[in-house]
């Protein structure tokens, strides 16, 4: 039954396809035919296979796709370290401001004031957000943000003529860390976090030597905690020489309570996708400034926009720059929505989104801490992480929860991250849902708990409510179907399992979904 | 506070619940040494109606292309995009979603992405696409990496024609695992394939790549390209814009064995060169050494067709250290543009797009060669952009007709040294003959 | 289950309110505090018990209410007199340029050419699909251009000094032609309709009389066929000096094909958000454009837009005019879609449009003609009218079929109308539709139909999957409940049964749903 | 034709089901003679980035309150409207639905006019409120009738500060049923009520008519004139602003026994005057006679709260020739706009609103009536308009500040020869105190 109406649609765009059918309409050529203009040996030989529908069909098509989606707007998403947060509709109207979203990355400098002084604004604002001394905005995303940031203490050692190997990086840290990192040439060292998600001071002092690089670290922790000896830590790395990083994707426990800078870090990166209300679009784009300390600030990325008098330009001269991260100046539609918001907010809004942000949180855990095992003792920050393991008991794991809640009308918490949390459900209300939100998914929550004792089939057979149930995740890495083959059902044959010059890509399926962080 | 949801007397209540006394009182693992004592440095909160003035002011001192004629590109094209795409990613549904990680509660987006990975597919001529990366430059770094790590070689080499920025994103990429980039001169715009051959070297070379058309708007010889990296036991990557590709042979026929491109053309906007759209694709013995994200057709419980990301094990948040990438967030939203952009057009549209941006590209080449003066700097056959060598500064020029509302086109000095009286001029379907004939007079007069 | 997760939502914005909370921010007051501005006798005594939402409440909440509706976006819509056709998006952006949407009303008329000039070439370009001689946009939907229209009959008799009391109207008409035509100050006289829904020439020949104003009549028929007597019928009207009137609402099946000034009428009015795509928004705003033949033209309603030279203006000075419908022009924003629509359509778009239409509703009738009566034989125009005659058998009736249709993924057709239809189910598919979706929906209906024979109870049942399921319409007309009382629940005090004066206004309950037309 | 769904070989397909040789075969009943023999004469067919080139063009030419100041009222206002709404009703489920005759697949549209009438009852302290007719004009001129028909008498006395373009549509309206309508003067700008009382007839008065703040912006006494009225054994009819109802009395409060008015203020665009929004509310005693749709709440199947549309035996559809009024379409989207208007700003936003445009327009009448020779032309309170009295032809003022980008008001020539030296000014929240600086400037320098 839950399949039936508009939750049973179930075509592709090209099952719509009719051969001639129109979905758009172009002037005539309105220029002389100049023959063969493009010669026939770089001309495609058949055309592309592609859709063939109406405006209409297009129109129905995706309205449907589009409501087989939870988003915000529909449906609390207290998913975990993605600070979901109300996407502001003014900001959706100031990035489509003709001015901004018409203009050509390359037009001359002298025609794109309005938007090179928006960046260099906004900059400046990041910069005393975070207390740091230099914002690069060009970073597409947080593991961007972190490459660049890496990359820059790699150049900051180099130019001080130091050869160091080592990054530290807790076992709760989000994948990105140890994979910006490893990108940026360094190898990964693990710190040990003790039950709480604090790092281990023992187990950092003991790695801590001239051969470490930097210290990356996320504030609050992952488990939504504030480490309260962050100045001890900072301290110890900087006697060693050592640079320390600050994961920014949960700023939103401190904006205007406390600055990564005063804290003592060197780099931190932002998500404007998550602090900022830029709209996380399904998976992308977001948009990741860094931020540095002075003696950083030759490393930027370039250009770096500046501002001469009362112009502004970009810089293209900086010798000890690491270099360019896309091929433009960075996600700008992000900025102008993130600099909408900032400055809609103001600095007393921004306090108070942080405080609202830790107050929900720890409205949930505490409503829930009877019901739920918390992974660490509050007073949490802006995200608090439950843990499934006396639901386990009755064989009720942190995904059949997930599902659960699907159905009761809520999107999931994160699960299976932190990793060093078991069954993880990793909850992050943000500032702008309300006590009464709040309060409806408490009661599911609990209302769960009950059921994982009294009725767990019905948790396991959950979601009924949804289009699809419980996909079967191993057939679809084992016979991977990665594209329409006309329906024909007969998917793509398997990649060749091993193939040349394979350097760890493994043939193997993926380990179960239960097992599979998400955020 | 239009944004926040508690009132006083809700916090209050939240509070007794929690059992503290204050907000404050929940920040006491906040370091008192460490904490801000001041409000921060930032311009008071906004009213709406204000902010929309101000911004509005702000928006109007920028040259965009809609108020001014737009023959910019290097790039970034001013590309025809129908009005219904617009309207379908403002579906909240769509924009306020996160990455489909539950896909009971995300079919709408895994569909739109699997939807996507075979349009990118078919557009390339590959066996499969990701989900998408940040942008082109990105797209070709990443590319160069994997094709470094899948033949455990450590040397990439690139054309010249491939566009300087995406050249100096993958330097910045290639500096961590130490993968060393060389160039194959073009001096006639197209790469010297004799120079090429010699460079790609047996043991070290990775992968060629080369760019069609290339930055210089030049078509590249994909099919002699691959034929020399294959030689040379390397891959060949290539560099495509998708727009182009409903008339341009698809690479992946001509031998390439990965494809990367910016998507942008392909429906989404310009935005000052951001957010863009990376588009990758490979061969499908690759598909478990690719960087992104994956979305794979599959069953449910009841045997129901459904869509999940897939072969995850290659993704950061499960491989950390040992992941293809670092990349999580991706540009979903523009993925889904090119997605409904390319349903839009569909089969002939793109084939329309691109004739058209061919034949006016082709005319204006011909009404601004005529100037006395001013000629096309490269004997090789382009598509819908083309660099000119003027008898001024192109800086002069751009100068003089900007104050006619044209952007005139990309002087070439930045990127190229040699090229400094050269302009890059880009045409696409959306130039009227009546836009480019204004072109033609005010830059005739430009340079008299 | 159907009742679970988003379908399930039950709020009112009302019971989202929180004291205190704030949706929107203005700016400070900038002037001096002119004390008292207001004397205390002309303000509110107590404020206004009104909403207190954020911003984020509002956009969730609304969201959430639109998700429990069917929309053409989202579900065919074969609901017939409607026209409920692709709404394109181009005209909705049109209609939004700042030119259009912030230009008031009593804008000088030098600083609205613009405006002007939109409405003077939509003019023409109506009255050239009707082939009139001029045309009124200022009606605000159909009734009102049918209001209007009978007007200008009245006033073009009075000015030929001719007392005429009757206007004659089929039975088969649509409500709104007799209560408009009552609303004139005529007498309606019902003209007997055949079987297949045509005027009985006889019938309709012993009422004419020079008593009789005008004729109106519906082309095509609502049984969605063309009168084949028609040229016979405008002739025997105007013999008696008897005016006929188009209702314009079924002119999507004639575009291009034949124009009703062609067909003998003297006036005829438009449904522009029925032919010419301006969207239904849940019940309007629509716009109803009348036009009318040169003898007409000076009773137009007032102003009336003008060119003279290059210029445009609002013609005050129509001695003769019926007067004024709405305070300003017309719905001109609905003007800006229409008029993008036909300008985008062009000559033969419009003719391949009705042509469509047509295909389209031939192509249902012939489909379901085996498991369903039809009312009348075809070939149909753009519409095809069934009997639920034989389902009736099985106790299943137009209703049932039409809550079943809504399981199923469709929105019902029109439903008893016309009236002289028993169980009538009203059919317009309109030339947006794909043969795909006219297949999917045909397969439903016959569907249906073997359920009212073999599984009856299914029907009865149906709806299952929407928001609510057969709601009590008797309860609701008995003890009406027409705000929100403080969710008390207490519905206020049923109105006092027989009002001062009254003229007819009943006390009984409507009749039941089953028979209310829905068109 | 991107908007038409048959391909040739479906259509084909279709006409062997049919068993038609073609579309023609189809139209056979429509007479040859009256058949159109050529195509109709309209312009081409437009693509759609030219359509929209041209679109942008002619928009370009009007003075919109968005790149002028703007001044004018009588009617419709330049209020703030939050940027939610617009979002929201572009949602295709609102937009593109139909009329909710199908309660189970219509609850989104329910639900919102039920909050809508729950508001505008709420704002004009009344029983109950439709669910909108047309716009102010056509709600007063079916107040007059329904005042007709539920007395059974025959006149309306008007009060001449009632906007005459309202008087105007009333009279219209009043033709058939042949209701006589008078007026009573307003000399000091409110209404004359001794005038009034000597008016308003025992035996034929059905309905005496006031708005406030009227068209000259003038606040009338309601208690005074519903005490008037009822006296007489007739309705008092008020017409009011909503928006202005946040801050001024609920006419119901005062003795309406309907309340009429005109809901753009509300959130609905001024485009050029349509769609409005036609607010209509009465006494519950008289719910059975309102024109319009009313929607109700009411249980379903399952006991759950559900609503539709109901007591439609009084319109049109049911009850044909003795409808309560032959509206069938009203302008449901426009009361949706209010409807989130009201939800956006709700309790206190609405007192700001009227707080801070009654603020602006004193500060503006203090500065204007500064001006030598410029006055107020009326003693009466007002609100957040007022006519000014002008040494110089208000239209020639008015053309001279246009060229300033200033749209300084409206003159009351056309509306009035007796006032053919009078500018309506009105000033709204949206007016900063610089902009009415600068309407007081330009405005001195044109009278001087
Ligand atoms: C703690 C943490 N760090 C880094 C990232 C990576 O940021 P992005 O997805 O923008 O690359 C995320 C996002 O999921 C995160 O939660
Ligand atoms: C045949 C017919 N006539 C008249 C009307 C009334 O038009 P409107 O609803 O625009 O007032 C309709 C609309 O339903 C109709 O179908």
């Amino acid at each position: 039954m839950a399949k039936q109406g508009a939750a049973s649609y179930d075509k592709l765009i090209f099952e719509l396809s009719s051969p001639g059918r129109r979905g758009y309409s172009l002037p005539a050529r309105d220029v002389p035919a100049t023959a063969d203009v493009v010669p026939a040996k770089y001309r495609r030989k058949d055309a592309a296979a592609l859709p063939e529908v109406s405006e209409f069909d297009v129109v129905r098509h995706y309205s449907r796709l589009s409501r087989m989606n939870y988003g915000v707007d529909t449906h609390f998403y207290p998913l975990g370290s993605c600070t979901m947060k109300y996407n502001p509709r003014l900001n959706e109207d100031m990035a489509r401001l003709a001015g901004f979203l018409r203009l050509h990355p390359l037009a001359p400098e002298a025609a794109s004031q309005g938007a090179l002084r928006l960046m260099h604004e906004l900059g400046v604002m990041l910069a005393e957000v975070a207390g740091m001394d230099a914002v690069s905005l060009q970073p597409a995303a947080g593991a961007q943000g972190e490459l660049a940031g890496v990359l820059m203490i790699r150049a900051y050692h180099a130019s001080r003529r130091e050869k160091r190997t080592k990054v530290l990086i807790p076992d709760s840290a989000h994948g990105t860390n140890p994979a910006s990192t490893a990108l940026a040439g360094y190898d990964v060292i693990e710190v040990k976090s003790n039950a709480d998600g604090e790092v281990e001071i023992d187990d950092l002092a003991r790695h801590l030597d001239t051969d470490v690089a930097a210290l990356m670290i996320t504030v609050p922790n992952t488990l939504g905690n504030f480490e309260p000896r962050i100045l001890e830590i900072t301290g110890m790395c900087h006697a060693q020489g050592v640079q320390v990083y600050m994961d920014g994707a949960n700023l939103n426990a401190i904006l205007g309570i406390t600055r990564p800078g005063d804290l003592g870090f060197d780099v931190c990166h932002f998500n404007l996708h998550k602090t900022f209300t830029t709209p996380h679009g399904g998976g992308g784009p977001g948009s990741g400034p860094v931020g540095v300390k002075a003696h950083l600030e030759p490393f930027l990325p370039t250009p770096v926009v500046v501002k001469k008098d009362d112009a502004y330009a970009l810089d293209w001269k900086r010798p000890k720059s690491i270099g360019k991260l896309q091929a433009f100046w960075g996600n700008f539609g992000m900025l102008v929505r993130a600099y909408t918001y900032i400055r809609t907010m103001g600095p007393d809004g921004l306090r108070a989104v942080s405080e609202n942000a830790v107050l929900n949180a720890n409205y949930i855990m505490k409503r829930l801490s009877k019901d739920y095992d918390v992974a660490a003792p509050g007073p949490c920050m802006h995200e608090c992480v439950l843990s499934a393991r006396r639901q386990k008991k009755h064989g009720v794991t942190a995904m059949d929860i997930a599902k659960r809640l699907l159905d009761l009308g809520f999107y999931a918490p994160s699960t299976y991250f932190p990793m060093i949390v078991e069954e993880a459900l990793m909850i992050e209300p943000t500032e702008t849902e309300s006590k009464q939100t709040l309060d409806q998914f408490c009661d599911a929550m609990i209302r769960i708990a009950r059921e994982a004792e009294t009725t767990p089939g019905l948790v396991h057979e959950a979601p009924v409510t949804t289009p699809v149930r419980r996909l079967d995740q191993t057939k679809a890495a084992r016979e991977p179907d990665l594209k329409w083959m006309g329906g024909s059902g007969r998917p793509p044959s398997p990649p060749t399992s091993a193939p040349i010059g394979d350097m760890g890509g493994s043939g193997r399926p993926p380990s179960p979904p239960t097992s599979a962080p998400s955020a | 506070m239009r944004y926040l949801s508690n009132t006083g007397p809700e916090q209050r209540a939240m509070l007794d619940v929690i059992g503290a006394a204050s907000i404050e009182a929940l920040l006491t693992r906040v370091p008192a040494k460490a904490r801000l004592a001041r409000p921060l440095a930032l311009p008071a909160a906004a009213a709406e109606m204000d902010l929309v003035r101000e911004m509005r002011a702000l928006a109007a001192v920028n040259a965009d292309a809609e108020s001014y004629t737009c023959f910019l590109g290097g790039g970034a094209y001013d590309h025809f995009s129908p009005t219904v795409i617009d309207h379908m990613i403002l579906r909240g549904e769509f924009f306020t979603a996160y990455t489909p990680y539950q896909p009971e509660a995300s079919q709408g987006t895994l569909r739109t992405i699997y939807e996507y990975q075979t349009m990118i597919a078919e557009l390339t001529g590959m066996d499969v696409a990701n989900a998408s990366l940040y942008d082109g430059g990105s797209s070709l770094a990443e590319a160069a990496l994997m094709a470094a790590n899948v033949t455990g070689r450590t040397e990439i080499v690139l054309a010249a024609g491939v566009n300087p920025l995406y050249r100096h994103v993958t330097a910045t990429y290639c500096q961590g695992p130490g993968v060393k980039l060389r160039t194959v001169p073009a001096p006639g715009g197209a790469v010297d394939l004799d120079a090429a051959k010699k460079l790609v070297d047996l043991k070290k070379t990775a992968a060629l790549v080369i760019q069609t058309p290339n930055f210089y708007g030049c078509l590249e010889d994909v099919a002699a390209a691959a034929e020399i990296a294959h030689a040379a036991g390397a891959l060949l990557i290539v560099a495509a814009d998708p727009v182009n590709l409903g008339v341009l042979e698809a690479p992946g026929r001509l031998g390439a064995d990965i494809v990367v491109g910016e998507g942008q053309g392909l429906g989404v906007p310009l935005s000052y060169g951001g957010p863009n759209l990376g588009v990758f694709a490979a061969k499908k013995e690759l598909v478990r050494r690719m960087p992104g994200r994956l979305v794979g057709a599959t069953v449910d419980l009841d045997g129901d067709r459904g869509f999940v990301l897939t072969l995850q094990t290659r993704e950061q948040h499960i491989r950390r250290a040992k992941a293809t990438s670092n990349i999580c967030t991706n540009v979903a939203l523009c993925a889904l543009m090119a997605t409904i952009y390319v349903a839009t057009l569909g089969k002939q549209g793109l084939v329309d797009v691109g004739e058209l941006s061919a034949a006016k590209a082709h005319y204006a080449a011909e009404r601004l060669s005529a100037i006395p003066g001013v000629s096309l700097r490269f004997p090789a056959p382009f598509f819908k952009e083309f660099t000119l060598k003027l008898p001024v500064s192109p800086d002069r020029v751009v100068g003089k007709l900007l104050k006619q509302k044209i952007l005139a086109g990309v002087p070439l000095k930045r990127f190229d040294k040699a090229l400094g009286d050269c302009l890059l001029v880009a045409v696409t379907e959306k130039r009227t003959r009546a836009e480019i004939d204004q072109l033609a007079d005010a830059l005739g007069t430009a340079v008299a």
